[in-house]
């Protein structure tokens, strides 16, 4: 039987169908969701009802808080935040009641939510919608930051994020949206806190999240065979899945991380540093960052491509690293 | 809003519980200075009525959230006064195995979800709660306390829209710490608050109900809430009640009474002076109950000293509830 | 309020800055079709009433605060339309070097600060603006533009509140863009954004005046904020103006009318024909207006295609103003 | 003349008043900033009147977002957060508006404003009220990060941020408020992005921030003659001198990071990366640091006590590194 090619989009949106059919308790909201344009929520309301799937007015704070709530009450609710950026209205709920609800009631109460979010730069729209800002989330204790990085573990991220237990930022690059793969057309999921090595190497580690998994792989392209990349797709950033990174390390003895979040005290940063703690006996040398640099995205094309991360620089990096 | 015929059992246990929670927190400030509680926090002395008014018509499946100055709001919905107080001294035995203290106490099994230390913190939360109701269809409630200075909040007036536009089954109690208290006190304000006199003035923006009470007449607070109870369970959406109330001084010889310059705004005093003209309240009964309740604190106390600093293992358990 | 008498040439100046809008708006749509404008963005095409009759009473020393909407506003507030056009193209001649786009751009030296992308987000930033003329004692004012969803906002609602608190010289304008229009036009609305129909009647929650008026009838926004700048400017404090408004499609032929269905809410033509009864506007005149808009806007369209983009050390450049 | 001796909040007030004197554009609000209470603003009101010096209700994104504004116009507003982690309610603000403004607009506008907040654990007041978070603004472009570990530098680091043109976030550890030292009367500034080293040493390099540089000088203390320990107070955090500490490594080849933020994507985290990156040849051993655990602050002091950085953490972290 020829293997099913569904786009990313779908594969969350047939995430969203199968858990909410299987399970009562799973329900919808956030800006918009019950639209047909809204790719990743459409036909749920139609198919669920109105009464689990709501549009919400434009107040994140209150319906993020609301997802908490109800989720401490046994619900499963899966909130959309439609781009990370305006998250930043409402992180009193997320930073703390969302992530720490669970420890501070020493365990009396869980929050089982799902803050999905849209991310990522690449499409002119400047500097309050393009970040990826999962740094700031991972930062904080208590909150799981999962970043799929093409179809199948989008839906069987997201199917784990809703069955668990714990808050979970779920992170989508909305360049990824129309990105094809195969996925199983049953429910199914893939586990936190476990890497996929998307490709073996021995010359060079590169971690990769997200969008920029693709183009570490196809930096990796470009320099095969002169130069062989392993290329480490964490796919959840919290927990972090530092025994392969390390693994790795110990072959390659390089380590570049492509993060598109800004650099300073962010992902790359704990990557790097876990690298000078844990494996400073594998490095041979100096580790190298390819991240956002500190600076707001502007909305020229030119200059926002200018700081980006990109194949270009993920080539350069690995290519002084090793040359 | 008619007035309720409430019965000689209710009164009494109105009274019992603005006892009970003045005894409990006249014990607390004891322990602190003792430096059996680690930290200052907020008292609820002179609210007592605002909380005993209000949670007489919640049962443990219906929720409360509060606030930075919520030992009224738990006791009076159902906390265990022992697992409480040794939740306030840090000790394993407290209800959150002493990892919350005062600001963040949760106890699922009364519905007292939760303590908050960021004002208006609770507030979309209870959102939540009541969405919980709403969609379960189980006649549930929930009831989210937050002062006149968290009234202002951002996530407080976004809260009021979204609960009136979906309409929940939510009650809002705001208690209001009399600023005209504050003036005839002749303190000085320079810029105010608030930008009006009343909060429940919002509720018509937000297109529901809302008064404004006496928050130190445990009956007036009593009826007012039983309607808005009354109506977020059938369906009639969510109401902004809202409670003056003056915050006094408690003492550290286990007084329940007020000083006497603080009396007339002293729910305690106020109805006990009703209830004994009503011929409800004895010389005899009174004692009983305070005795009663001295003693459930007392046991209470000793049962927070008796209690285990918490293992340190445990500062790194439970940031997940899923592992790792 | 009582009715101005509006002189002619305001009236003309009036139409001339709504037409100089819709004309500026089908010109970037026509930029955005051809990939020379990189992003899409909020249009203000059906709204120009506002904005116009809006900042006809405010000089350059006075500022206002926009939204994802704001090529109105900023064209109404003086913007000069070669560097605003410049700046939707990327460029570096644009009025913030191509790094703001649409979506925050600035211009102090009219008093445009500025559009914002987050809803809401520039409401707070305003009380400042109003703040530093209450300070200086200069008699400026400062006017906040937001819409209905926005005006649910933790933020808008806690400004309403300081405005009103601090008697802040601010004018909250609303753009409302019509739910029942929306009713009408039979869109199925399962939750309503708003619990009320009407945003002004919030105004009474904060203790200052409100009022609701025709968004699409420039001479009725033009009244209702006359009062509202004098009342500010004479330590009256603020105002919350709501103005329904129906946002209607542009188009890339560059015509000013509104298709035949959207005419009854298209300011330009409801207020065409008034002035043309009045016998203010002649056709002639009106042929004059709209080939002197298109003439300046078409420039606009040189000045910003000749343009280069920004060099790409800019990119690091102006993160803090006074280094490193 | 005897050297004066003063509190670290009576060097923050004097600051104030010595700023509001010589400048009428600068202004003081918040919450009950003009109560006789409250150390730092005290007498400020009676000063310089109520026009100047304002008590805010309790709305952070409206008053924090009004000295974004006001700082535009040309003011110099001095904005304090009760407790930074009440900024949580208001990071739009603070991350969109007060951080982006300058470079969004290409320049065109400024935002001259300090935002006051007081930092830290160490008194039992649990997870809403016991943070650090400067991480968290660190990691977003466009805010200067300050943190005085001392009276001196509290005065100093307080008039530069006032006078300069950028926005700043200034972090103060409240139970640094009683700690005395050495303070001139008059304004005198500290500048930006110059570390302060604090104690010389060849053995190994500590960098610690706030309230934990006096516990990596006590460490050093307890750990001399045995052992020369170098400890570098970097005093902004943005700008960071990354020279000052790579030197120092270079000299050491060892580093140790106290930090009482949290550790992941942390500024701990952002010192190991840069030590790995840039430092790589200087490192003898793994980087270690010394920060609060991915853990909400619990309310009992022993759990408290257990999660925070100590003298006898750095200690035995400096132990093992050397020994
Ligand atoms: C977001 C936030 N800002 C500030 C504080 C500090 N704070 C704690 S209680 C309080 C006053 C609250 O006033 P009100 O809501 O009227 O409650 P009351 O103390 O009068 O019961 C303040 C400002 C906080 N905890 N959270
Ligand atoms: C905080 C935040 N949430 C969501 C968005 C996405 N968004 C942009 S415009 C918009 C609708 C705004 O509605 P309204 O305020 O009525 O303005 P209108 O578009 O009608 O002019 C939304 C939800 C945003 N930019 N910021
Ligand atoms: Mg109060
Ligand atoms: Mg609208």
């Amino acid at each position: 039987m020829a293997e099913r090619v569904i786009t990313y989009s779908e594969a969350l949106n047939e995430a969203h169908r199968l858990e909410m059919a299987s399970n009562p308790d799973v329900v919808v909201f956030g800006e918009n969701v019950s639209s047909g344009w809204r790719q990743v929520t459409k036909g749920l309301k139609e198919e669920f009802g109105r009464e689990r799937v709501r549009d919400a007015p434009i107040t994140e704070t209150a319906f993020i808080g609301m997802g908490v709530g109800a989720a401490i009450m046994g619900l499963k609710p899966v909130v959309e935040l439609m781009l990370v950026d305006f998250g930043l209205v409402a992180m009193d709920q997320i930073l703390n009641q969302m992530a720490k609800s669970h420890y501070m009631s020493g365990g009396a109460v869980k929050v089982p939510m799902t803050l999905r979010a849209v991310y990522g730069a690449g499409t002119s729209s400047a500097a309050t919608h393009s970040e990826s800002l999962y740094s700031l989330f991972a930062h904080m204790p208590g909150i799981k930051v999962v970043i799929p990085s093409n179809p199948y573990d989008a839906k069987g991220l997201l199917i784990e994020s809703i069955r668990g237990d714990d808050p979970v930022l779920f992170m989508e690059h909305r360049l990824l949206y129309p990105m094809e793969g195969v996925v199983p057309e049953e429910a199914y999921t893939v586990p936190f806190g476990m890497a996929n090595l998307v490709r073996e190497g021995y010359d060079v580690t590169v971690v990769a999240t997200g969008l920029m998994v693709g183009k570490a792989v196809e930096a990796a392209d470009e320099l095969s065979p002169k130069c062989s990349v392993e290329v480490i797709d964490p796919r959840t950033i919290v927990p972090l899945d530092e025994e392969t990174i390390l693994r790795s390390l110990s072959k390659t003895g390089r380590l570049v991380i492509v993060d598109e979040d800004y650099e300073r005290c962010g992902f790359s940063a704990e990557v790097a540093a876990i690298a000078a703690e844990k494996g400073f006996q594998h490095l041979d040398a100096p580790v190298v960052r390819v991240a956002t640099p500190n600076v707001p995205i502007p909305y020229s094309p030119v200059l926002e491509k200018h700081l980006l991360p990109s194949k270009e620089k993920i080539v350069k990096a690995i290519s002084q690293l090793v040359g | 809003m008619f007035d309720l015929e409430i019965d000689e059992e209710t009164k009494i246990e109105l009274y019992r519980t603005m006892v009970r929670i003045r005894t409990f927190e006249n014990r607390a400030r004891v322990l602190i200075r003792d430096g059996e509680i680690p930290a200052r926090s907020g008292f609820y002395t002179g609210q007592e009525a605002v909380a005993a008014g209000v949670c007489a018509h919640l049962s443990p499946s219906d929720q409360i959230g509060s606030t930075h100055r919520a030992l009224g709001h738990l006791i009076a919905k159902g906390c265990d006064l022992k697992r409480l107080m040794a939740e306030l001294c840090g000790k394993s035995s407290g209800l959150n195995k002493g990892k919350a203290g005062p600001y963040h106490i949760f106890d699922p099994s009364v519905g007292a979800l939760g303590a908050n230390g960021i004002v208006g913190g609770s507030v979309p939360m209870v959102a939540g709660y009541a969405l919980a109701h709403q969609l379960r269809d189980d006649g549930g409630v929930a009831v989210s306390f937050f002062g006149e200075g968290a009234s202002n909040q951002g996530g407080v007036q976004e809260t009021l829209n979204l609960a009136a536009c979906w309409n929940l089954p939510l009650v809002f109690v705001c208690e209001n710490s009399s600023p005209e208290v504050q003036r005839m006190l002749g303190h000085e304000i320079d810029y105010p608050q608030l930008s009006i006199e009343r909060v429940s003035d919002r509720a018509q923006a937000y297109g529901i109900p809302g008064a404004t009470h006496d928050g130190w007449d445990v009956l007036e607070v009593y009826n007012a809430v039983n309607d808005a109870v009354i109506r977020a369970k059938e369906g009639g959406g969510p109401t902004l009640l809202e409670f003056k109330v003056h915050q006094i001084e408690g003492n550290l010889e286990g007084r329940i009474e007020a000083r006497d310059d603080e009396k007339i705004w002293c729910p305690i005093h106020r109805f006990k002076e009703r209830i004994t003209d009503e011929g409800i309240l004895t010389t005899e009964l009174d004692e009983k109950i305070r005795d009663e309740e001295k003693s459930k604190v007392g046991e209470a106390v000793e049962f927070a000293l008796r209690g285990t600093v918490p293992e340190l293992i445990e500062a790194f358990k439970g940031v997940f509830a899923g592992g790792p």
